[in-house]
């Protein structure tokens, strides 16, 4: 094994950047049944580890917190959070911005890195599309309660009503409805779908009634006919190449809400490429973060491997060099276009009442990122870890520094303000983290975390040379090479 | 494996295969009803008209103003210059009733109003939103019957709402008002029928009174 | 339901749905389906624990239709995207927008591509699932033991009895001569 | 009086309809409806309905079309009063009294409760404009807090009591001849009050009668004593004044007719048609006045003499002034001290008033000594001001100080045993010297006739209920004398008397009803041939015409004279102000007045014109001197003075003099109600019979405690990059230039305008028809927040309180913006002097309205006529509108501000108005109520609207009517032919957003010739501007 005899370190570091050696996506002595066996062994266990227990405990206490707040907002009033005349958007549109950006990283996995053939995507791609979901259902709660009357907000559907009235569809806000409504469903058909062959497989191990009918109805009847892995496989490229403009799209118009508007520090072009390099930026980070945890609890090393981790931060090392550009892109339009009010926002970003916040900001999304830079920092889960989260910070103060002190001083000086949160501005953000981690536990209990299937594909068994690994991998998984019969 | 724990087999029992019909058929059925409840269930047409109070004093528009021809501005006095048609104080009931059925107990709240000086409190059948701000000189000065909102009122014993008086109902009109123009002197005749087509009449009653109805928001909600 | 699994060579009580076997090796299922195939069988099918795409011509698969479907699907998206957007602002109650016109393609586009989107998704879903005849929870290969392990680490090749070229004895050979195991009997559900 | 009886007497004299329409049992029933006893807050909300339209849950239910809203019904009257319509407002002429003087007003009633108050165009002092605190007052009138019964209050015991109760009492207390019987009343100029308090003199000679009022213009007054011989009242014109110089004097805030001198000066001020007037400011603390002078100096309140001395020496000395012999010697009273920027101004000012004979007018403050009025009044007469005098209507009054010097006297000596109190608040407002408070207690009967049972009826044995002005018959008399009526918009809500039904019943003779007693006096004084033609005719009025002074041509009296002269020497001679001994000056405040306002929601949130601080009064500071005293802006600061020491948070305000600090009178009430009690610190403490307007020698130490002021705008001290940014703005968005550069180059407003042509993308729409618009004359508005009230009034805008200012969620429509230029170059905290201009913001109506292409339910879109409607109950509130308004005049219901409010209160709401609900965005309509109420009747009988027709509260309340509304598609109209003036300008235009709102570039008119520092601005603005792009 070439590989591991490159780094003695551990049978586990398959991190080798040696050209001619392809590295192994699965490393250790694993065959279809014992990744089987691990995956579904997680679901199957009578009770989930105490660790687990705890963690629920937690988020699902920290869910109560955020029903709390929204009752307590939606009797009372949008006055309960820091909102003013000129800051209208604080902390709701900050937070709903962070988490859609968060919920890129999934869908951007299991189209985008399909579609460019990158294998080891398969051992994460189900565990980052659970948490894009998850992700979106928190976004989605943030718009749906920051407007004054959340009685009324159905009117931004288009239903058919007494008052013979329709939505205004020139407006960022309802294409917003738009997209985030059309990604989170197709978010969850891809998703599911992906999941289908996986569910069938626990439905076959299932030892109760209980499970197996669970199971076999999620699981649909799919029996492995390759008459359906057929169909299924193309209906899985559609979905990719279909989500992937979805998923760069959705970003988009989420930074339309502010590029077109006329508020200095929002209307500018660079918005969508810029917002959507932060989400991928934050939805790594936040798959990094969740991830790390989850492998060790559950002993899944062998399969999300250190490798895994390391191609995510390079990635999270590349996007983040792609914000940092954005930054100083606007910072060079603010001066080269000369208009007097954009210079002043950009100015008082850096220096003005919110400096904290663009400064720290920057350090942890442009700063902290640089050290992947360094393998062996790269390498060392902790640092990643750490880095990961520091990144998460950032990306939040992204959101804030953008919506916030943009607002705050806009073009008269006699309205100019300063946003302060109030108590339940943080607690309903520290309780959106809680319905988050809540649904993100219920599925590691409950739902195969890994893409067996998808695994299974990729491993140097399914190809015909097996044993052996002399390139292996590099044909399979591509639709167009058909084989010539002889 | 469950082979080794038991030598039982779980499968789904043969009548599953409906499950696929049935979500289809789910799915579609699903969206026709949610459409149509939406659409009908919750307009006022379903949910309004027909309101029929029952009134401190059982006055009859049939009686008054079908038989005995009273004309409306005789008590609603300012539907022509006001906002408000305005109800009638009980001095004006009793102008007649001084004298005719002076002994009627279905009477009684007026004539006590009348000597007490305190109102009759009558309920509001055409009851609009309150920010939504109609004025009748308006409708009225420029040929729009009362039947066309209150129905044929000279026929009912009991006034009842008889159209939606909804946002979109109002919005139609203002944007054909000649489905409902009339000449001016028919305005208050209930009974009114046009000799003509409706459509030919309203046209050219619009083209000369040069009656173009907004449909701002102001002209409604301020 | 042990007790009523037939043992093979059994006689004609049974209604036989098809026969079943297994294979351990990607390169010995390619291989057994390429000569089930050359050998015209038409009612077969190959089960695999994950996708293997040298199969489709190994069996000779046809290319599906789904694309169209979803393509299709699309279409009808954006079609109706625009109208929606189109009917509802500028026909049936126009409104004077910061004295914008009433429709103009660059503001109408994004909800367009949305809604596109979400039809042509919602229809691979859907058309896919409907070719695949799915939903389906019962199938006389779940009534059998080893085919559980077709989502797990085994390959298998069925072929059914509706087949035309079927024949108990000839198949059962053909099947054995490929896998070199025992063929099984899979029986028609009740 | 029986229903029937009353129909056949009413008609006509809609007067006197409204007079019994408020004893008809149907309106009892509404009352009874509206106010069932004290059970204030347990009122089905259906009967709120009934009565106003409060959306309330029927908003919320407006999306739901499924739901029924509640059973309303309908409460028709049993007996419609002959020429009452329903729901057609009516408008009576009356008048509210302040200080001593009537201002006429015309208030709007809806179904028998009034609901606005606007100015009365026949009446002097108003010309149909009204003042912020006379607007406000119709809320007082509503104001749930009101005393509702008579109250007696014996060896710590509290008895509720009845009218009858009292005047068995009173028969008692008013038995003798008055001996040991004191009154202390207002000041009034009512006839009618003279009359009963001859009567109640009459009939107790020996009884007391004393006068006080906190503010009064008691020195000018005694200025003229000092000069004439005898007490006149002056009477300044500014419409024909070239030069105007004002020596702590603020005409357009504190004086009796500040409305009609407004209105003087702006026409004064007209570019063209205008005599030019020029304006100079000497004061200690920036007043509406000094925003507007061209030349103002920050001078300590007690130097002010000092430089209109060194005025009169340069007139004198230098333009060979005649002064009649015995004021010779004030030409020598200037031989202190004076700074450069003093003689500066005084130099200028004299040339400019020697060059205008004739043609000038000096104006001295109310703070300032008789001496300097006196001296003012003596360069007058030689400079033939402007300036015309009337017989003071009771010229042997002491003034106010003296007379309450005299009774606190009378009653610590034990001579008194009855003290009637006849409105006022001695307990509260009475010089802290006299410790008024403590001698009430020792007086055996104190009655205290009051609009609430506030500090000095808790000290008092009787607390009568008063009734309000709107409430009451009574009359009164302008500034210059003319005849004032005062009729009751509504019955006594809480069963309240007025002063004359007191003084009458007290007086024990006599009728005591209101309305008698009115007739009774007019009838005596006038000689009209029909009297009730006549009656009618004043009520219809509110103003008797001709009924103003003689003026009098007074000499000055030589005697008299030299005493001045020693006055004002003795008077300079006292030590200046200095680090060591600052002045604190005392002023009335600009909301709460004297503090009898201060349970007014309005006024409490009314934005001060210059500190834009509500709900507080703090002590002004300029930055340099604060920052001298070690003290920062909003940190709370210990002033000693004689023994009182009061802990106030500082305020830091450029063009405060130095040394002198500034602090409002009126705040710190205890028992004002749940308003005003424990609003700001009572600056009273610090107020003595010896220095009740400029408190010398005090000390001032920061306490390090800070605590935050609730202001409509950043504070002056913000970090220094916003502070240099707001500073480079000001030029564009208050565009400035001096006079003559304009009429020499017209063109000057715009020069420095530099986009690329404003071209949409898209075809532009065509607005035909009326198109609505609006022209703001930045060179006429004073920033008196006038405009701000009436909209307040008019569109049933919410008071939302301290805690929701400071968190910037103030909810008025128009806001003043207030700019300072402070010259480039210093520090913040060097900075002692700035100029600051006023420039209104309200919605501008874009065309191109930035906030309607974002709403996503189409809840803000335009109307054909140019408006930019926000629809209330379509808007769902995502406040996208407000973040994309470049003016950010948007304002949110972020609660339901009216969950809470007293159905009194809501008696006030304009039906015409939706009352908004939590949720939703609002903002100014341009009136579009009062569009409608034009519209629909004009095209009911098919007419055109004719220009002026519609005016929406602002500009119809304005003082220098610097707003005008009206159609731009008619070339002929106002607005229109403001708009072809080359001072317009749209702030903000260069976003193509095409405001509906045009300003009118600001004029200087400085004598040496350079535009003001801001103009400078303007040039420094327009060259960065220049490179932006729209």
């Amino acid at each position: 094994m070439s590989t591991i005899a490159l780094n003695p370190v551990s049978y586990l570091d398959n991190t080798g950047n040696d050209p001619t050696v392809r590295a192994r996506l699965v490393v250790g002595d694993n065959d279809f049944h014992s990744v089987t066996e691990k995956v579904c062994g997680i679901v199957e266990q009578p009770r989930p580890p105490k660790i687990w227990w705890a963690a629920f405990a937690a988020s699902s206490s920290l869910t109560l917190v955020l029903f709390a707040c929204i009752g307590y907002l939606v009797t009372t009033g949008v006055g309960v959070w820091g909102l003013q005349i000129p800051v209208g958007w604080g902390y709701a549109i900050v937070n709903f911005v962070f988490w859609v950006g968060i919920g890129h990283a999934g869908t951007l996995i299991s189209s985008i890195l399909f579609l460019l053939r990158q294998q080891w995507r398969t051992s994460i791609n189900r565990f980052a599309e659970a948490m894009t979901i998850f992700a979106v259902v928190c976004a989605g709660i943030f718009p749906g309660i920051h407007v004054g009357r959340v009685w009324v907000a159905y009117w931004l559907f288009p239903i058919p009503n007494q008052m013979s009235m329709w939505p205004n569809f020139r407006s960022p806000l309802l294409w917003d409805v738009f997209a985030v409504g059309t990604y989170a469903t197709v978010s969850l058909l891809f998703w599911y779908m992906g999941m289908i062959p996986d569910l069938a497989s626990i439905r076959d191990r299932a030892t109760t009634k209980l499970r197996f009918y669970i199971y076999g109805v999620l699981s649909l009847g799919w029996r492995s006919s390759n008459r359906h892995w057929h169909r299924f496989e193309f209906a899985y490229l559609l979905l990719a190449s279909l989500a992937t403009p979805l998923v760069l799209s959705v970003h988009s118009v989420v930074s339309f809400d502010f590029a077109v508007s006329i508020m200095p520090g929002w209307h500018t072009t660079i918005f969508p490429p810029y917002f959507v390099a932060g989400a991928i930026f934050s939805g790594f980070a936040m798959v990094v973060t969740l991830i790390i945890p989850t492998r060790k609890f559950f002993g899944l090393e062998e399969i999300i491997t250190a490798r895994h981790l390391e191609n995510m931060a390079k990635i999270m090392l590349a996007t983040s060099m792609m914000v940092g550009f954005s930054y100083s892109t606007e910072y060079f339009m603010a001066w080269y276009s000369g208009n007097v009010y954009e210079a002043f926002t950009f100015l008082n970003r850096a220096f003005g009442p919110y400096a904290w916040a663009y400064w720290t900001m920057v350090t942890c999304n442009v700063l902290v990122p640089q050290v992947f830079w360094v393998r062996r920092l790269r390498n060392n889960t902790l640092m990643l870890w750490v880095a990961s989260i520091l990144i998460n910070v950032g990306m939040w103060f992204e959101r804030f520094v953008i919506i916030v002190s943009s607002l705050s001083r806009d073009y008269l000086p006699t309205s100019w303000g300063y946003y302060r949160p109030t108590a339940i501005d943080v607690l309903t953000f520290a309780g959106s983290f809680g319905l988050f981690l809540t649904l993100f536990l219920l599925f590691v209990r409950f739902l195969p975390m890994v893409g067996m299937a998808e695994v299974k594909g990729v491993m140097p068994q399914a190809h015909l040379d097996h044993p052996g690994h002399r390139g292996h991998g590099d044909y399979h998984g591509d639709i167009a090479v058909r084989e010539v019969d002889v | 494996m469950n082979e080794d724990k038991s030598n039982d087999i779980f499968i789904f029992p043969k009548w599953t295969w409906v499950l696929r019909p049935a979500v289809a058929v789910g799915a579609l059925g699903g969206v026709l009803y949610a459409t149509v409840v939406v659409t009908f269930g919750f307009s006022p047409k379903a949910t309004d008209v027909g309101y029929e109070p029952v009134q401190p004093v059982p006055y009859s528009h049939a009686l008054h103003v079908g038989q005995l021809g009273l004309d409306c501005r005789y008590c609603h006095t300012g539907v022509e210059t006001t906002a408000k048609a305005l109800i009638p104080p009980s001095q004006t009931c009793m102008n007649c009733h001084k004298a005719v059925r002076a002994s009627s107990e279905k009477l009684i709240p007026v004539f006590e109003s009348y000597s007490t000086g305190m109102p009759v409190e009558w309920i509001r059948v055409h009851d609009l939103p309150d920010y939504v701000y109609f004025n009748h000189s308006a409708h009225v000065r420029r040929g729009v019957g009362c039947v066309s909102c209150h129905g044929r009122i000279d026929t009912m014993e009991v006034v009842s709402q008889q159209k939606p008086l909804s946002m979109g109902w109002c919005l139609d009109c203002h944007r054909n008002p000649e489905r409902h123009l009339r000449p001016a002197e028919y305005v208050f005749q209930l009974d009114w029928v046009p000799e003509e087509d409706q459509l030919v009449l309203g046209r050219r009653l619009r083209e000369t009174y040069n009656i173009n109805p907004p449909q701002d928001c102001y002209t409604c909600h301020r | 339901m042990s007790d009523r699994t037939p043992n093979t060579g059994g006689g004609e009580s049974i209604r036989l749905h098809g026969y079943l076997v297994a294979f351990d090796k990607v390169d010995e299922l390619l291989r057994g389906a390429r000569i089930v195939r050359d050998a015209g069988y038409t009612r077969w099918d190959a089960h695999s624990p994950f996708v293997l795409h040298r199969l489709d011509a190994a069996m000779g698969v046809k290319k599906t239709i789904l694309p169209y479907i979803v393509f299709l699907g699309g279409l009808t998206g954006a079609a109706a995207g625009i109208l929606l957007e189109w009917w509802t602002n500028a026909v049936n109650y126009p409104f004077l927008i910061s004295g914008k016109p009433l429709f103009s393609l660059p503001a109408n586009i994004p909800i367009a591509f949305e809604i596109t989107i979400l039809f042509a998704a919602v229809s691979a879903l859907v058309g896919m699932l409907a070719l695949n005849g799915l939903p389906r929870l019962s199938h006389p290969l779940f009534a059998n033991r080893s085919f559980k392990r077709a989502t797990d680490d085994t390959f298998f090749i069925s072929i059914e009895a509706a087949d035309p070229l079927f024949d108990r004895i000839e198949t059962r050979r053909l099947l054995e001569e490929i896998s070199g195991r025992a063929v099984e009997e899979i029986e028609e559900l009740p | 009086m029986s229903p029937m009886k009353n129909d056949k007497e009413t008609g006509l004299t809609y007067w006197r309809s409204l007079e019994e329409f408020a004893r008809t049992p149907e309106f009892q029933k509404a009352v009874q409806r509206e106010f069932p006893g004290d059970d204030w807050d347990r009122l089905p909300p259906a009967t709120r309905r009934q009565f106003l339209k409060v959306m309330g849950a029927s908003l919320a239910m407006a999306g739901l079309t499924a739901c029924r809203w509640p059973k309303e019904e309908i409460v028709p009257f049993a007996h419609r009063p002959e020429g009452r319509t329903p729901g057609v407002p009516e408008h009576f002429a009356t008048a509210m009294e302040l200080g001593g003087v009537a201002l006429g007003m015309l208030v709007t009633s809806f179904d028998g409760r009034p609901i606005k108050a606007e100015g009365n165009r026949l009446h002097p002092d108003s010309l149909g404009a009204l003042t912020a605190i006379a607007q406000a007052d119709i809320l007082q009138l509503y104001d749930p807090d009101r005393s509702r019964r008579l109250l007696l209050r014996e060896d710590g015991q509290q008895y509720v009591k009845g009218w009858n109760d009292f005047e068995a009492a009173a028969a008692e207390y008013f038995a003798g001849d008055g001996t040991g019987v004191a009154v202390l009343a207002g000041a009034s100029s009512s006839p009618t009050r003279a009359m009963v308090r001859g009567r109640f003199l009459e009939s107790h000679p020996k009884a007391g009668w004393y006068e006080y009022e906190p503010i009064s213009r008691d020195n000018e007054r005694d200025g003229t004593r000092l000069v004439f011989g005898t007490a006149l009242r002056v009477h300044p014109k500014l419409g024909a004044a070239g030069i105007v110089a004002c020596f702590d004097a603020d005409p357009f805030f504190d004086h009796p007719s500040s409305l009609r001198l407004a209105r003087e000066f702006a026409a004064a001020r007209h570019p063209i048609s205008g005599a030019g007037a020029r304006l100079y400011v000497a004061e200690s603390s920036y007043s509406l006045t000094g925003v507007r002078a061209d030349h103002r100096i920050a001078v300590p309140s007690s130097r002010v003499p000092v430089v209109l001395a060194r005025v009169a020496h340069l007139l004198v000395a230098e333009h060979g002034l005649l002064l009649p012999a015995a004021a010779a010697g004030y030409a020598g009273a200037a031989g202190h001290e004076i700074s450069e920027q003093e003689i500066h101004f005084a130099k200028l000012l004299a040339a400019d008033l020697a060059s205008h004979h004739g043609a000038g007018v000096i104006l001295v403050g109310p703070r300032q000594e008789p001496a300097v009025h006196a001296l003012a009044a003596v360069l007058n007469q030689v400079l033939g001001s402007t300036v015309g005098y009337t017989a003071d209507p009771d010229p042997d009054r002491p003034s106010h100080i003296e007379a309450i010097g005299e009774l606190g006297a009378a009653m610590s000596s034990g001579s008194i045993r009855t003290l009637l109190i006849l409105g006022g608040n001695p307990a509260y407002d009475a010089p802290a010297d006299l410790r008024f408070g403590e001698l009430l207690a020792e007086i055996p009967v104190t009655i205290h006739l009051s609009l609430y049972d506030d500090e000095t009826s808790r000290r008092c044995t009787w607390h009568l209920p008063r009734a309000h002005g709107l409430e009451v018959w009574g009359d009164g008399r302008a500034w210059d004398g003319t005849w004032t009526m005062r009729q009751p918009l509504i019955a006594p809500l809480y069963d309240g008397r007025s002063t004359i039904e007191i003084l009458a019943l007290t007086s024990g003779s006599g009728s005591t009803s209101g309305y008698e007693l009115v007739r009774e006096n007019l009838r005596k004084s006038v000689s009209a041939s029909d009297f009730e033609g006549f009656w009618r005719r004043a009520l219809h009025d509110g103003v008797i015409e001709g009924t103003a002074w003689e003026t009098v041509n007074p000499r000055s009296n030589p005697g008299r004279l030299a005493v001045a002269v020693d006055g004002l020497r003795a008077h300079l001679g006292v030590a200046q102000p200095s680090a060591d001994r600052p002045e604190v000056v005392l002023t009335a405040d600009s909301r709460v007045w004297d503090g009898r306002f201060a349970n007014n929601g309005w006024l409490q949130e009314l934005p001060d014109a210059l500190t834009k601080l509500t709900w507080d009064n703090a002590l002004l500071v300029s930055p340099a001197t604060a920052h001298e005293l070690g003290i920062g802006d909003g940190e709370v600061a210990a002033i000693e003075a004689g023994g009182a020491t009061i802990e106030v948070p500082t305020c830091l305000l450029p063009g405060q003099a130095r040394w002198s600090m500034t602090l409002a009178l009126g705040y710190g009430r205890t028992e004002a109600g749940q308003v005003g009690n424990e609003v700001g610190v009572d600056a009273y403490r610090l107020r003595t019979t010896t220095a009740p307007h400029v408190v010398s020698g005090v000390v001032v130490r920061p306490t390090g405690r800070s605590y935050g002021l609730a202001t409509t705008q950043d504070h002056f001290a913000i970090d220094t990059l916003g502070f240099n940014e707001r500073d480079r703005r000001v030029g564009d968005l208050v565009r400035e230039a001096s006079l003559d550069v304009y009429l020499a180059n017209p063109e000057v407003f715009h020069e420095h305008e530099d986009h690329p042509p404003l071209i949409s993308l898209w075809k532009d729409h065509e607005y035909e028809g009326e198109q609505w618009g609006m022209a703001i004359d930045l060179n006429t508005c004073i920033g008196c927040n006038a405009c701000v009230v009436a909209c307040q009034a008019e569109n049933n805008i919410p008071v939302v309180g301290r805690e929701q200012v400071l968190n910037q969620r103030e909810m008025q429509w128009i806001r003043i913006d207030r700019y300072f230029k402070t010259e480039p170059g210093l520090r913040q905290d060097e900075i002692e002097d700035a100029e600051a201009v006023f420039q209104p913001v309200t919605c501008v109506q874009c065309e191109n309205a930035p906030c309607e292409q974002v709403c996503p339910v189409a809840a803000t879109q335009h109307t054909n006529d140019g408006l930019n409607a926000m629809v209330y109950n379509r808007c769902v509130g995502t406040r996208y509108c407000s973040n994309n308004c470049p003016f950010k005049v948007r304002r949110f219901n972020f609660f339901n501000y009216h969950k809470h409010l007293a159905d009194t209160t809501m008696m006030q709401f304009n039906p015409e108005v939706t009352v908004r609900s939590r949720g939703v965005m609002e903002k100014c309509t341009f009136c579009v109520q009062r569009i409608e109420a034009v519209r629909i009747p004009a095209r009911n009988d098919n007419r055109p609207i004719a220009d002026g027709e519609i005016v929406p509260a602002c500009a119809q309340t304005c003082p220098t009517q610097a707003i005008t509304f009206g159609n731009l598609n008619d070339p002929d109209s106002q607005v229109s032919r403001l708009r072809e003036e080359k001072r317009s300008y749209a702030t903000l235009a260069e976003l193509n957003i095409r405001p509906r709102t045009h300003y009118l570039g600001r004029l200087s008119n400085r004598a040496d010739g350079d535009g003001p520092e801001g103009h400078g601005a303007l040039h420094k603005e327009a060259e960065s501007h220049g490179k932006e792009p729209a």
